[in-house]
């Protein structure tokens, strides 16, 4: 059987501009399976998760490649169709707990709002699923937060809320765009444990994107790193934490700080690392050019 | 509680507002160099005649003592007599403010609907050609006040294809059943639609000449903060949720992208009341303002004074509902 | 180090700020106390890092110690010297000597000024008359090249500002240095470089560096003590191999724990 | 999004080039009056009344644009009554932007009571209706050319005020203002140095905008007839004349309120137009 989310040799370029963003990206997340997406600022990582989720910005254009969804080729269908496909089987978890949750409306509907509008579910049923999704999350007083404002809610109680609402309709796959890149350190363990536990309870498929390989070790089974939108490693976490194969992830790893051995961590990247990777990038769009 | 409080800590600056608006008005008439005695009298007043006028309207006191016995007055309720109308001020000023309020409102619920319906048309259709015109038309409009506005809307719906009343508030010819000064309002309440029709149709150029700067700063502010909205992660959510672009734009983006917009509006439904002034007088629309115009040519100095006093009320009031609306709007605020 | 005079010592500081989440539409806000009672010695020479969780007080600590808040009671001596009421004038021999890099860098280098200006001012303000020179040299000690004297802030890299704000530092050839979460808005590559230059620095320059940072990782690598912070109080100031090797606060230990190491069998992950 | 932003500054550059040149063009029509004007602005020839521009029937081509009721030509008084205009919009205009602003950046950075007297005061002003204001203000103090510029520095210097002081106060929360403090530069010198240049895009925005709006106000009291004299070529006195004789001659309001319009406009496109220009980011 094949994997559950394909992407196959997908390009994007900025809208009147020949620089592609993504370079031929290929990557599958199977069944069951937690993928993270590294890299730096600037990689392409988040852009990935939003065409899948069809939430590109208008400038970004996809001019080549597949993204097979469930079986669905989302790329070829008209958008109406694709936005109920996307809607029925993905869901996000989005990076800031604060801006995530409509600051004018009560939390309760905004859990149930797609399966009550877009599913068509009953709103006692969908009130049922909600308070039992807040039991899933931890939440101790489900009635009291459904009936909250996102700021009466601290950081990492919104956070909960938006995995609980992400895993209301039961999705196939869930997209983390880093979720926990916005809470503290003792709130981000709490969540990112929540997260690995709703993944299993559910089996869904999930991309996980981040640019902490630290978060990467805790959830991750696969991983593919990301440098200037072109995939330089594709591997098992576990490989890849005892050895990584391409320079610029190793240099990665290395520069990654480490408080149980300061002085083997926090290496910068060497600059032939970064020409290395350069040329590497220069030569794939030459080849793609010419394929052409 | 805490907007109990804030209630009356704001309506406390707006007594001192008030105030200090009611003492700038007063002194500007009599300490700036001028005898406004001499500027009610025709050319060629003797001496004498200045004398014995001035006695009669107090004006010989000190401006200090003038100004607590006006100021007395005024707490009373009473804001003496018009000079050239020879009344009462209070009933003149209340009679003709139902008038403006009426043409301000209509000028009001026009900017909002043309502003809101450009900002929404082009938040739905961003990045596109339509969005760029939007973006010009707004320019334009936000450019060029009402007095303008107004000219070219005369020209244009007046003259060239005269399909709009440009003068007065009703048609002469029409025979008035009303009690009050709220002609649009109780036209409505007396099922006379034919009058109704008659009074918007003589209110829609001087309005639409009001309405057009402010529908252009509403359009231009709501349709930035709408586009600023549509990136946040609550609307991109709803989005991935399976939500069509125009159920995301209304029903998530809009309620909160609105509030900046709100408070905007309080300031400059207050300009839009100011530029009545104007409005009114190239209208010939019998309001206050056209009254406040002939007021200063007549160098009616308590008429002067009572109209000042009602429009910087009619502001504070404005501002004061505005931002109690906008407490009341913010979930925010509103759950403190 | 123990014995010597230490270059700053903080005493019982308290602060408390207005709390804008509680003011009301109109009107003042209610205070709210963000540091209680704070003592603790920065030995010159030292590097010490100050780590705590959001809302732990770390960036009204920095703050107040560089006298940009004026503190609700409570001592800072510097050099000797109790600033912690001084007004702007009094400030003038401190503001010579103490320096502070920031958090954001595109808030904190003015966007309408070039990178020269940007060094240079304190100097001029501060009347030294080879300013521009100088301001050259502090770009040659961070690694960045000349060229970049006559650059906006906006053609800058995320890195290349941080640079900046630590050239503009460093060129009064202070004493002392606050820096303020500067690395948590970098890559991770960008991050190394920039420690690695910070550690440079004060080993070179002989400063004394107050860091701080919300990560445990960072402050392992670059500070000789150790300051964690907890909602205003301070739970455990010890050096860094004592914090590290044996933490006597539970508070310490769970932050400890809390991070990610880039591990998959780091203990306490496991469901 | 460099695609968006280079279509923001194709227009911006645009709008620049339209705006400068109108107002160039007026400028320069204010500046040559005497030589350019073809008759005598003041010169009535009752003989010559209502007549028609150049393209219309019964027109006289000496008379290009027509002439009014006192058969006074036209183009020459709105040539002439350039030079009113611009002299209004910029004394009054940068004498406003002066007041306002400086008033505004003490507010806005020392806060405190400076702030609070301030914001009294510009809260007192904004309770006035602006346009009455102004013709109470002209009808005490009598009219003419000083007047008409007194009155609009008095009644509109609230607008830069609280437009900067607000600018001020977010600027003053930016890091570079705590990095200046730590340098030890004094109050005034962050003030001028610091805040000054990250508030004057706006201001210049603001004065634009305002010499615009000072030419309308001068329209606006030629209108009730307490601008300079009723004589005098002002494009607002014309329109004022146009307005009572539209039905028998048109022209005398259409063209010099196109010209007004056009002004206007050019003004305010001007003032965004050197805002995008001046900022250093989308530079």
């Amino acid at each position: 059987m094949s994997a559950f989310l394909e992407i196959d040799t997908l390009s994007a370029v900025l809208h009147g501009s020949s620089q592609r963003l993504l370079r031929s990206v290929r990557l599958t997340v199977d069944r069951g399976e937690v993928r993270g997406l590294v890299g730096e600022s600037g990689a392409g990582k988040s852009m990935i998760g939003k065409a899948v989720l069809g939430i590109l910005p208008a400038a970004v254009r996809i001019v080549e490649g597949i993204i097979r969804l469930d079986g669905h080729d989302i790329l070829a269908m008209p958008a109406s169709e694709r936005r109920r496909v996307i809607g029925a089987t993905a869901a996000l978890i989005p990076q800031d707990p604060l801006t995530a949750l409509n600051p004018s409306r009560r939390i309760g509907p905004q859990i149930t709002n797609r399966l009550v509008d877009i599913l068509g579910w009953s709103k006692a049923a969908a009130k049922t699923r909600a308070l039992e999704l807040l039991d899933e999350v931890h939440i101790d007083a489900p009635e009291r937060v459904m009936a909250s404002y996102p700021h009466e809610l601290s950081g990492g109680m919104r956070q909960r809320v938006l995995i609980a609402s992400a895993f209301a309709a039961n999705p196939k796959l869930v997209i983390a765009d880093e979720p926990t890149t916005a809470l503290d350190v003792t709130v981000q363990k709490q969540i990112l444990k929540l997260i690995r536990e709703m993944q299993a309870r559910h089996d869904t498929a999930m991309l996980f994107v981040t640019h902490d390989l630290g978060v990467v070790s805790k959830v991750c089974q696969k991983l593919t790193v990301l440098y200037a939108g072109k995939v330089v490693e594709d591997t098992a976490v576990a490989a890849f934490f005892e050895a990584p194969q391409h320079p610029y992830s190793k240099a990665l790893l290395a520069a990654t700080p480490k408080y149980t051995d300061p002085f083997a961590s926090l290496l910068p990247v060497h600059e032939s690392v970064i020409a290395s990777a350069n040329a590497e990038i220069t030569a794939a769009d030459q080849e793609w050019r010419h394929g052409r | 509680m805490i907007l109990l409080r804030a209630l009356l800590t704001r309506l406390a600056t707006t007594v001192v507002t008030l105030f200090g608006a009611a003492v700038i008005v007063f002194f500007v008439i009599r300490v700036v160099p001028g005898n406004p005695i001499a500027m009610m009298l025709p050319p060629g007043a003797t001496d004498e005649d200045i004398a014995r006028l001035s006695a009669h309207y107090g004006l010989d006191r000190s401006i200090p003592e003038q100004f607590a016995i006006w100021f007395a007055g005024v707490l009373h309720g009473d804001f003496g007599a018009s000079i050239s109308l020879r009344q009462p001020v209070m009933p003149l000023v209340l009679g003709r403010l139902p008038a403006t309020l009426e043409l301000a409102i209509f000028a009001l619920v026009l900017a909002v609907m043309i502003g809101g319906a450009a900002a929404l048309t082009g938040t739905r259709l961003r990045n596109t050609r339509t969005e760029a015109a939007i973006d010009i038309a707004n320019g334009v409009g936000l450019s060029v006040p009402d007095f303008l506005w107004a000219l070219v809307l005369i020209l244009l719906f007046g003259i060239l294809v005269p399909v709009f009343h440009i003068s007065g508030r009703i048609s002469p010819s029409a025979d008035l059943p009303f009690v009050t000064q709220f002609y649009v309002f109780e036209s409505i309440l007396r099922l006379r639609f034919d009058l109704w029709w008659d009074l918007l149709q003589h209110m829609f150029m001087p309005a639409l000449a009001l309405a057009i700067p402010l529908a252009a700063i509403i359009g231009q502010l709501l349709k930035q903060s709408l586009k600023e909205t549509m990136h946040l992660d609550y609307v991109v959510l709803a989005r991935t949720k399976g939500y069509a672009e125009n159920k995301v734009i209304v029903s998530e983006a809009l309620p909160n992208a609105v509030l900046p917009t709100l408070t905007l509006i309080g300031v400059q439904f207050t300009f839009l009341i100011g530029g009545t002034v104007i409005i009114e007088r190239l209208f010939s629309y019998e309001g206050l303002g056209n009254m406040a115009i002939d007021a200063v040519i007549n160098r009616d100095l308590p008429l002067i004074q009572g109209i000042v006093l009602v429009f910087a009320l009619l502001f504070t009031v404005v501002n004061l509902v505005v931002d109690m609306t906008y407490a009341l709007l913010n979930p925010r605020l509103r759950h403190a | 180090m123990a014995g010597e005079t230490p270059l700053i010592r903080v005493s019982n500081l308290c602060v408390n700020l207005p709390d804008m989440t509680r003011k009301p539409l109109f009107g003042r806000a209610p205070l709210l106390a963000i540091l209680h009672d704070l003592t603790f010695d920065i030995p010159a020479g030292s590097v010490l890092g100050v780590v705590g969780q959001s809302g732990s007080g770390k960036s009204t600590l920095a703050r107040a110690m560089l006298r940009l808040i004026e503190p609700s009671s409570g001592q800072i001596t510097f050099d000797g010297q109790d600033i912690a009421h001084f007004d702007e004038a009094a400030l003038k021999p401190f503001r010579r000597k103490a320096q502070m890099i920031f958090q954001d860098p595109m808030s904190s280098l003015n966007p309408r000024h070039r990178v020269e200006r940007i060094v240079a001012t304190p100097l001029v303000i501060n009347g030294q008359n080879d300013a521009r020179a100088r301001a050259a040299e502090a770009l040659d000690l961070v690694g960045l090249s000349r060229s970049f004297l006559t650059r906006y802030p906006h053609e800058l890299s995320g890195g290349q500002r941080q640079r900046v704000g630590i050239a503009r530092a460093i060129a009064m050839r202070p004493q002392f240095i606050l820096a303020d979460e500067i690395v948590s808005g970098l890559d991770v590559s960008s991050q190394a470089q920039v420690l690695n230059l910070l550690e440079r620095l004060v080993r070179e320059l002989k400063l004394t560096l107050a860091f701080i940072s919300h990560d445990l990782s960072v402050i392992r690598r670059l500070c000789t003590h150790v300051l964690v912070l907890r909602s205003g109080r301070i739970v455990e100031h010890a050096t860094v191999e004592d914090v590290f090797g044996n933490p006597q606060a539970a508070y310490t230990r769970e932050l400890m724990d809390a991070i990610p190491l880039p591990d998959p069998d780091q203990p306490g992950w496991k469901a | 999004m460099p695609d968006g932003r280079s279509a923001v500054k194709r227009r911006a550059s645009l709008r620049l080039w339209l705006s400068g040149s109108w107002l160039a063009l007026v400028a320069l029509a204010a500046l040559l009056a005497p030589w350019i004007a073809p008759h005598d602005p003041l010169a009535q020839d009752l003989f010559a009344g209502r007549l028609p521009p150049f393209f219309a029937a019964g027109a006289d081509p000496a008379y290009l644009l027509g002439t009014d009721s006192l058969g006074r030509d036209v183009l020459s008084r709105i040539i002439h009554g350039a030079r009113i205009a611009l002299t209004v919009a910029l004394m009054a205009g940068v004498a406003t932007a002066l007041l306002g602003s400086l008033l505004g950046l003490l507010a806005g950075y020392l806060r405190g009571w400076t702030d609070i007297v301030i914001s009294r005061l510009v809260d007192i002003w904004m309770a006035f209706p602006p346009v009455l204001f102004a013709i109470l203000l002209i009808a005490v103090i009598g009219t003419g050319l000083t007047s008409i510029i007194v009155a609009i520095v008095v009644i509109d210097w609230t607008r830069f005020c609280r437009v900067v002081r607000a600018e001020a106060m977010n600027q003053s929360k930016m890091d570079y203002v705590a990095s200046a403090t730590i340098a030890g530069q004094g109050r005034a010198s962050i003030l001028w140095r610091e805040i000054g240049p990250n508030v004057l895009p706006t201001i210049a925005a603001l004065l634009t905008l305002e010499m615009g709006i000072a030419v309308i106000v001068e329209a606006i009291l030629s209108f009730v007839n307490l601008s300079i004299s009723t004589d005098a070529p002002t494009w607002g006195g014309m329109i004022a004349e146009g307005r009572t004789s539209i039905h028998q001659a048109w022209w005398v309001l259409v063209f010099p309120l196109v010209v007004l319009f056009l002004t206007v406009l050019s003004f305010s496109q001007l003032g965004e137009g050197l805002k995008d220009r001046f900022d250093p980011v989308l530079r």
